[in-house]
């Protein structure tokens, strides 16, 4: 069983927030307004946040998402498992079934849990630039990164009736397929032989907050020599 | 109750449940309509790859758009491209929401009363064009005739534009983009190669960068930000270490690993400061120096006479030791390189230009190369012309606007309004309700990128030669025409010369033509595959070809359908061999230190020094965050939402002050203040950064605020009405105080 | 005022009641087609996609004309067949309809899934008039059942987007 | 109301409980209309939220909950005013309890459903809230709470019908009419015969202990469902007696007030004298050096660990933008109290009354400055803004309240506010001996 796991190069990272606009059209995350983002409604799965690391000068700018943590502490709160860890260490949240009680929202550390406070929007004219494969989430409920796991059902189908074996290049998410400055790297870290496995388990690699015990799976390379 | 069910009750509780059911039954039927509406537009299923140009700036990246039944949902780099290479940054992808943008012009318009608010008028493409094209014939006698304003492209499109207009006899002004295209003329007097200067930081082990804006949107963004992380992270080579010069926290100086705040106008002080370290203390290769640039003793003398450390510590505040270990640095690793902000001013430019040539960096792996071409014609600068119309310096009877560019440089008219009521006819071409549109009398909307027909040539930041080239990625949504036939039709209605010097009917003509100009070129190919290991491949089996195909039209086919053709030759030693072959280097002579004077990104001729007025003692210097310095659509609601991040002030303008100003003014996160200047003031949302000197602010301006759309209305009012009728190009004089 | 509450109370809860038990509203279709007499052609002759896509297609006229040359005899109207025969777009009802939420391939379930199309279709097949609704009603335990037959994964997220 | 004329020689000893049922005064029609508008008006708001979503609320990314956890906690808190409090008083034989009992047991009853109704309220879809049972994941604390909440308003319920039970065939006796079938149906056959009695002693003796624990239960839960989580100042382990004691505390003053106004409402000054309200002012006041002690344990333990996320919170409660909060909170709940029980010259019925108030506002406001602060900075530095409620919260919050007082005051005229079977003496063999040791106060004595 795969366990997909995510490397960000925080020195390759420009911070340019490519990857904020490939997560908002590929997941048809609604746009906000000045007064909806001014009390913390921007609909985003993926953000740039000012993160104080040690052995920076200043604060660095971090891209933070679900960091599809092994032990979330999201996932035990929700009274309804409407998200949960599944097989391949992805923290899914199934809409139908949540409740909106916010619980994990709260319980998440790094605060990636998004809450549809209002039924999602999009002009007349943009109906069609929304993604089929995804749902528009409804209001009330949460939601959040999923890796892109959409892509992940539509390779592994492709493969199977292609009658092969997925391949690393098969399921790459949005964000990391534009990443103009190739700081992210995606793939299966359970396969040794994987270049996220190699740079998880590299000098500079760091899980963000991981003294909370969240062993997450969005693993951090530090900037600086 | 009683205690039997009377007639009565039985009557009305049957009527209740006919009742109930009528209604459960309206009910179930108007539920199953919900259910089919909600589901309908995911109802596709096609899904289609189309390729398609970038032109959100002048970098030309490839891009691919993903089609569901012909409905593009996302748009990505295209992986053939060489610049794009499959990446894209946020603008390339936000143009997706250009291309549904709710606000988008459905056709021609015209005004109906000039002055006041702005109302309009639809009108069929004829009678738009012929209105037009009667207002340019008669203009074509009038004193200042006609100026025209596009943006600095080059390629088909920009050649049938510059044919028109100079058989019309118009004048035409050009919005020169951040591009090499102002580093190249400094290069030139340097080296006297007519080239581009490319500079190589993929492999150098150190830059110094003087405000460059290397992580945020240097020269060619994709390119920039491909470049940053292979130089910092590059495979199997040491990271690569960055020093931003700067006036401000850019992105880029927050990512670097030292951040030197000095205001603009001090930058080339600094620069030459390291380069009289050098000399001093015996840094640079003499004998080889001597050897190419004639008048290295002289520069060095008058180095060393005016920028001692001493001198450049007073002038800029950087401390001697600071300077010193600079200069060290600098030389201390095997490929260094020295960047520059490609607008900043002639005095910087030379400085790092000479820099480089100090330490070696010209035609050397990891440092500055130049890519030959063709002289580029000289081109007046829109921003200047157009001030000089608002100013009443120029008084023509027609003004064109290709687009909006021009009104956004920070160099530009504060108030485009004014535009409209010195000149008589206003003609804009934008596919928007732009700065431009907003001001024009008639509006012939051309086609949104995505719907166009491509061939461009890039802004050089890349070796190899690419002219990306396209079909349209989808069908014409509204009612609106490709640039060619616009020019076309203007051309036949004006009749005479110009409809002479129009040898086309569309951009498509224009683009087969130039697709049909590269097969027959016998160079170069279309992209292909993989296109790292070709080039690699190919360069090492000893040099490059063209691809074979059967015929012209073959190679034209795959030049469409791989979204553009390369020649990847590159010659790496242009600047070297022109400085063997031709004139010997000159170095500029730097100008004795100037005085102190205030901040800002001051060119040249501009900085006029002023003494700080008491009430208004803060320099404010205007920046365009890199996710919205757009030159086309202006309203796009993602980029808006990456605005002030990672600070967290989504959909604001910010500034930025230094903590000991903060601390006066007692901002804490997410405070508002208020800017004051002589002309207006502004609300603006606070950011507070460690490091920023006192007494300087750095404000984000955002283009079309005003105009252009839903969107981009919220973002408030246009910032640059601060400067009153001063470029917002240089520093402004405002005071701050928390609302 | 209390003889009215009881009543008024009775007609809404069977109001309530008829939408939630009832079955989806029986939707008339366009044409009277018959699945039975066609039905020695594949399925996915005339609904494409079953087998290659996402989505099995819904037939448009110039599926039918690809067949019938002139108007089929039985009980097609002449109007209905001018309109077909000039490629008017007919404007079938969509009987089985995924939740928003539902992420299904047609392709993943008729290829590597080997289902026939009556495992969730029924016998639409053998139906002479075409159907007023999906005439087997699929909810999520229809799908769990045969997931935990086959084997096939009971992940929530690889169904639910 | 002062001038009751109930006499001993009348025919009914508890005349003026009994008029408070069956006549409706113009003060009392006047009170309910308001009420009800209020409530109305709240439905008006719920209808807007439910329409709009929880975007009517002010709440937003990271402060996810705001006002309706806040009336929650708040509410069940106060629901521990009456089942414990009588429940341990009535284990200790307390006597004094006898009139307060049932006043305390129709609050807890009443405000459980305001506390599971703001739950309600707070969900993003309240159409689903069904799924908690229907797909119950046991380690939520979430889920503990539906448990032990469900459980508590049963035991709760049970506890206050019971004891209601001759009282109602008491009310059954004297009325005719709906209200007779009404009391006949509720009194579920009750004659007084000796075994009945027995019966009815024992289910209270029994109900009595078991609810006690149940509440206990319910109040840490509750402060579970915060310290569970690993958030700065909610992961604490005092968190449950912390929050219990809280609860009391905000019960007791919840009954204090409810006392004085049905007191002087009803014109019961025979059955609330000044000793009842000298007692719970005494509890009250004890409370408060609990309620203290609580505090200054769980701010000071915060304080000197310095650990950056938690002190972050604390400075925010402490001098930041909680500050007015805070200190507030620190004002009613203890300062204000504790100087007016203190002093037995002040612990008169007015000096109660208004150290209640204080204490169920300063209660309010411990609960908000515990739900909102530690949302309001947490561990990621993502953008964070002031909470601040809309009003579809605060009109939910005021047609809670309302709705309460509605309800509360629709219980006094169905049923006697005060216990009337264990205010006289029972058939000599039946009474617990110190049922005969307090009997109601001569009118004007």
């Amino acid at each position: 069983m795969s366990r997909w796991g995510l490397v960000i190069d925080l020195d390759r990272c420009t911070g340019c927030q490519a990857c904020v606009v490939a997560c908002k059209h590929e997941n048809n995350l609604p746009f906000s307004t000045p007064e909806t983002a001014d009390v913390g409604r921007l609909m985003t799965w993926i953000q740039l946040v000012a993160a104080d690391l040690p052995g920076r000068p200043m604060p660095s700018s971090l891209p933070l998402m679900c960091q599809q943590c092994d032990r979330p502490p999201c996932t035990d709160v929700c009274p309804t498992s409407a998200t949960y860890l599944n097989p391949e260490g992805i923290v899914a949240q199934i809409y139908p079934r949540c409740i909106g009680c916010r619980y994990c929202t709260n319980a998440c550390p790094y605060a990636v849990k998004i809450f549809n406070w209002t039924e999602p929007e999009w002009p007349e004219s943009m109906a069609g630039m929304r993604n089929p494969d995804v749902s528009a989430r409804p209001k009330g409920v949460v939601e959040k990164c999923t890796f892109c796991h959409h892509r992940l059902i539509a390779a592994r189908e492709r493969a199977r009736v292609a009658g092969r074996e997925l391949a690393p290049e098969d399921y790459v998410p949005a964000c990391v397929q534009i990443c103009p400055a190739e700081a992210m790297t995606f793939g299966d870290l359970s396969d040794p032989h994987s270049d996220v496995a190699a740079l998880a388990s590299g000098p500079r690699a760091f899980r963000w907050m991981e003294e909370l015990g969240t062993q997450p799976k969005v693993v951090y390379l530090r900037e600086g020599e | 109750m009683s205690d039997a069910p009377s007639r009565r009750d039985f009557l009305v509780y049957s009527g209740a449940a006919i009742a109930g059911v009528t209604l459960g039954e309206t009910g179930r039927r108007w539920l199953g309509r919900m259910d089919e509406r909600a589901a309908g537009w995911r109802d596709r299923g096609i899904e289609t790859f189309a390729v398609s140009v970038c032109r959100e700036c002048l970098a030309g990246c490839g891009i691919r758009v993903r089609l569901v039944d012909g409905v593009p949902v996302k748009i990505d780099g295209n992986p053939l491209c060489p610049i794009a290479r499959g990446r894209l940054c946020a603008k390339g992808q936000a143009a997706l929401e250009s291309y549904f943008d709710p606000d988008r012009l459905l056709g021609p318009a015209h005004r109906i009363a000039r002055g006041g608010p702005a109302r309009w008028e639809p009108l069929p493409w004829k009678d738009a064009v012929a209105l037009a094209a009667d207002k340019i014939t008669r203009a074509a006698g009038t004193p200042d005739g006609i100026v025209v304003v596009a943006a600095d492209e080059r390629g088909p499109e920009a050649e049938a534009w510059t044919r028109v207009w100079r058989a019309a006899g118009a004048r035409l002004a050009w919005t020169p983009q951040p591009t090499a295209v102002r580093l190249r003329p400094r290069l030139r007097h340097l080296t006297g190669a007519e080239a581009d200067p490319i500079f190589d930081i993929e492999h150098s082990s150190y830059v110094l960068s003087f405000g460059a804006p290397l992580a945020d949107d240097w020269l060619s963004g994709v390119w920039a930000q491909r470049s940053f992380g292979r130089f910092r992270r590059g495979v199997a080579s040491s990271r690569g270490r960055l020093v931003q010069i700067d006036g401000r926290r850019s992105a880029t100086a927050r990512k670097a690993d030292e951040w030197l705040a000095v205001a603009p106008d001090q930058q080339s002080a600094l620069a030459y400061g390291i380069a009289s370290v050098l000399f001093r203390e015996n840094r640079v290769d003499r004998e080889r120096l001597a050897s190419v640039a004639g008048n290295l003793g002289n520069f060095e003398h008058q180095l060393l006479t005016y920028y001692t450390p001493d001198n450049v510590a007073s002038e800029t505040g950087v401390p001697v030791v600071t300077i010193l270990r600079m200069a060290r640095e600098l030389v201390a690793t095997p490929r260094p390189l020295v960047i520059v902000e490609a607008g900043a001013s002639v005095a910087l430019v030379d400085a790092v230009l000479s820099l480089n040539v100090l330490i070696g960096a010209i035609d050397r792996r990891g440092g500055l190369f130049g890519r030959g071409d063709d002289p580029l014609p000289e081109r007046d600068d829109a921003a200047a012309v157009l001030r000089d119309v608002a100013e009443g310096r120029l008084r023509p009877s027609v003004l064109v606007f290709a687009d909006s560019s021009a009104l956004r440089a920070l160099g530009g008219p504060n108030r485009p309004e004014t535009l409209a009521e010195r000149v008589p006819f206003v003609i804009s071409f934008s596919p928007y309700v732009d700065e431009a549109a907003a001001i024009a009398d008639v509006i012939l909307p051309a086609d949104v990128p995505l719907e166009r027909w491509h061939a461009m040539v890039p802004a050089a930041a890349l070796g190899a030669e690419v002219i990306p080239v396209a079909a349209p990625a989808v069908k014409r949504r509204l009612d609106t025409r490709d640039t060619g036939s616009l020019l076309h039709a203007l051309a036949v209605a004006i009749g005479g010369p110009v409809e002479a010097a129009c040898s086309w009917t569309s951009s498509e003509d224009l683009v087969r033509a130039e697709v049909k100009r590269l097969a027959t070129a016998k160079r170069g190919t279309p992209f292909v595959t993989t296109y790292e290991t070709e080039w690699m491949q190919q360069l090492e089996s000893g040099g490059w070809w063209a691809q074979a195909a059967d015929s012209d039209a073959a190679f034209s086919d795959r030049v469409l359908a791989s979204g553009g053709w390369v020649d990847p030759y590159f010659d790496a030693g242009q600047l070297t061999e022109a400085l063997r072959g031709g004139r010997s280097l000159s170095f500029p002579l730097p100008e004795a230190l100037p005085s102190a004077q205030i901040a800002g990104r001051a060119t040249g001729a501009d900085a006029a020094a002023e003494p700080p007025d008491t009430r208004f003692p803060i320099a404010l210097v205007a920046f365009q965050p890199a996710v919205a310095a757009t030159s086309g659509n202006a309203n796009l609601p993602a980029l808006f939402e990456l605005l002030g991040q990672p600070d967290g002030v989504p959909w604001s303008l910010w500034v930025e002050i230094g903590s000991e100003l903060a601390e006066r003014l007692g901002v804490q996160a997410r405070t508002r203040v208020r800017l004051t200047s002589a002309h207006a003031s502004l609300d603006v949302m606070a950011v507070r950064v460690e490091g920023m000197p006192a007494g300087v602010a750095a404000l984000s301006i955002v283009p079309g605020a005003q105009t252009a759309g839903r969107w981009s209305r919220l973002i408030g009012k246009d910032p640059r009405r601060l400067w009153g009728n001063d470029p917002a190009a240089r520093a402004c004089a405002v005071q701050i105080a928390r609302i | 005022m209390r003889r009215y509450v009881f009543p008024v109370i009775v007609a809404v809860l069977v109001a309530v009641g008829w939408v939630l038990v009832l079955p989806p509203a029986p939707m008339a279709q366009p044409i009277a087609f018959n699945h039975a007499k066609h039905a020695s052609a594949a399925c996915v002759l005339c609904h494409q996609g079953a087998t290659t896509g996402v989505r099995a297609g819904i037939p448009q006229a110039d599926t039918c004309t690809r067949c019938h040359a002139t108007a089929p005899g039985g009980k097609i109207s002449e109007a209905a067949w001018t309109g077909i025969a000039s490629g008017r777009r007919i404007a079938w009802q969509r009987l089985t309809r995924l939740p928003d939420h539902v992420a299904f391939s047609h392709r993943r379930h008729t290829g590597p899934g080997q289902l026939a199309c009556a495992s969730c279709h029924g016998d639409v097949a053998q139906r002479t008039a075409p159907p007023d609704r999906a005439p087997v009603r699929l909810v999520m335990t229809t799908c769990l059942s045969c997931h935990t037959r086959e084997g096939a994964s009971e992940d929530c997220a690889g169904c639910h987007r | 109301m002062s001038d009751s004329t109930g006499s001993p020689d009348s025919i009914d000893p508890h005349e003026p409980v009994i008029n408070a049922i069956l006549t409706v005064g113009p003060l009392f029609k006047r009170w309910a209309m308001a009420l009800v508008a209020v409530v109305v008006w709240a439905i008006i708001a719920w209808t807007w939220q439910l329409y709009h979503g929880l975007g009517a609320t002010h709440l937003g990314r990271p402060i996810y909950w705001g006002l309706y956890i806040t009336n929650f906690v708040f509410f069940i808190g106060v629901s521990h005013a009456g089942t414990l409090i009588s429940a341990i008083l009535r284990i200790v034989q307390a006597e004094w309890r006898r009139p307060i009992t049932r006043m305390a047991e129709v609050i807890t009853v009443l405000v459980l459903f305001f506390g599971v109704g703001n739950v309600l309220l707070d969900l993003g879809r309240p159409d689903r809230a069904l799924n908690v049972v229907l797909h119950p994941h046991l380690r939520s604390p979430l889920l503990w709470d539906v448990g032990s909440i469900s459980v508590y308003l049963t035991a709760s319920s049970v506890y206050l019908f019971i004891p209601l039970i001759p009282d109602i065939a008491r009310m059954r006796d004297v009325t005719t009419g709906w209200r007779h079938r009404l009391y006949a149906r509720l009194a579920l056959g009750w004659t007084g015969t000796p075994k009945q009695w027995h019966r009815l002693e024992r289910a209270i003796g029994v109900m009595a202990i078991l609810v006690i624990p149940i509440a206990v239960s319910v109040h840490t839960v509750v402060s579970w469902v915060f310290a569970m989580t690993i958030q700065p100042m909610w992961h604490s382990t005092i968190f449950g007696p912390y929050f219990v004691v809280g609860a009391i505390f905000s019960g007791i003053a919840a009954i204090i007030t409810a006392m004085v106004i049905v007191r002087k409402v009803y014109g019961l000054e025979r059955y609330l004298t000044e000793e009842h309200f000298n007692n719970l002012g005494l509890l009250l006041l004890v409370m408060a050096c609990l309620w203290f002690y609580f505090t200054f344990a769980e701010y000071l333990t915060t304080w000197y660990g310095h650990e950056p996320r938690e002190l972050a919170v604390f400075n925010s409660k402490i001098s930041g933008p909680f500050a007015k909060f805070f200190w507030t909170m620190f004002a009613c709940c203890f300062v204000v109290p504790f100087t007016i029980l203190a002093n037995p010259h002040t612990r008169t019925i007015k000096g109660t009354l208004v150290a209640s108030i204080f204490v169920n506002i300063g209660m309010w406001l411990e609960r908000f400055t515990i739900v909102v602060p530690s949302l309001s900075n947490p561990r990621a530095p993502v953008q964070t803004f002031g909470y601040w409620p809309s009003w579809v919260e605060w009109s939910l919050m005021a047609g809670c309240f309302a709705a309460f007082a509605l309800l509360y005051m629709g219980f006094t005229k169905l049923f006697p506010i005060i216990s009337l079977w264990e205010l006289e003496p029972m058939p000599e063999a039946h009474a617990p001996a110190a049922a005969r040791t307090f009997q109601p106060a001569e009118a004007s004595s």
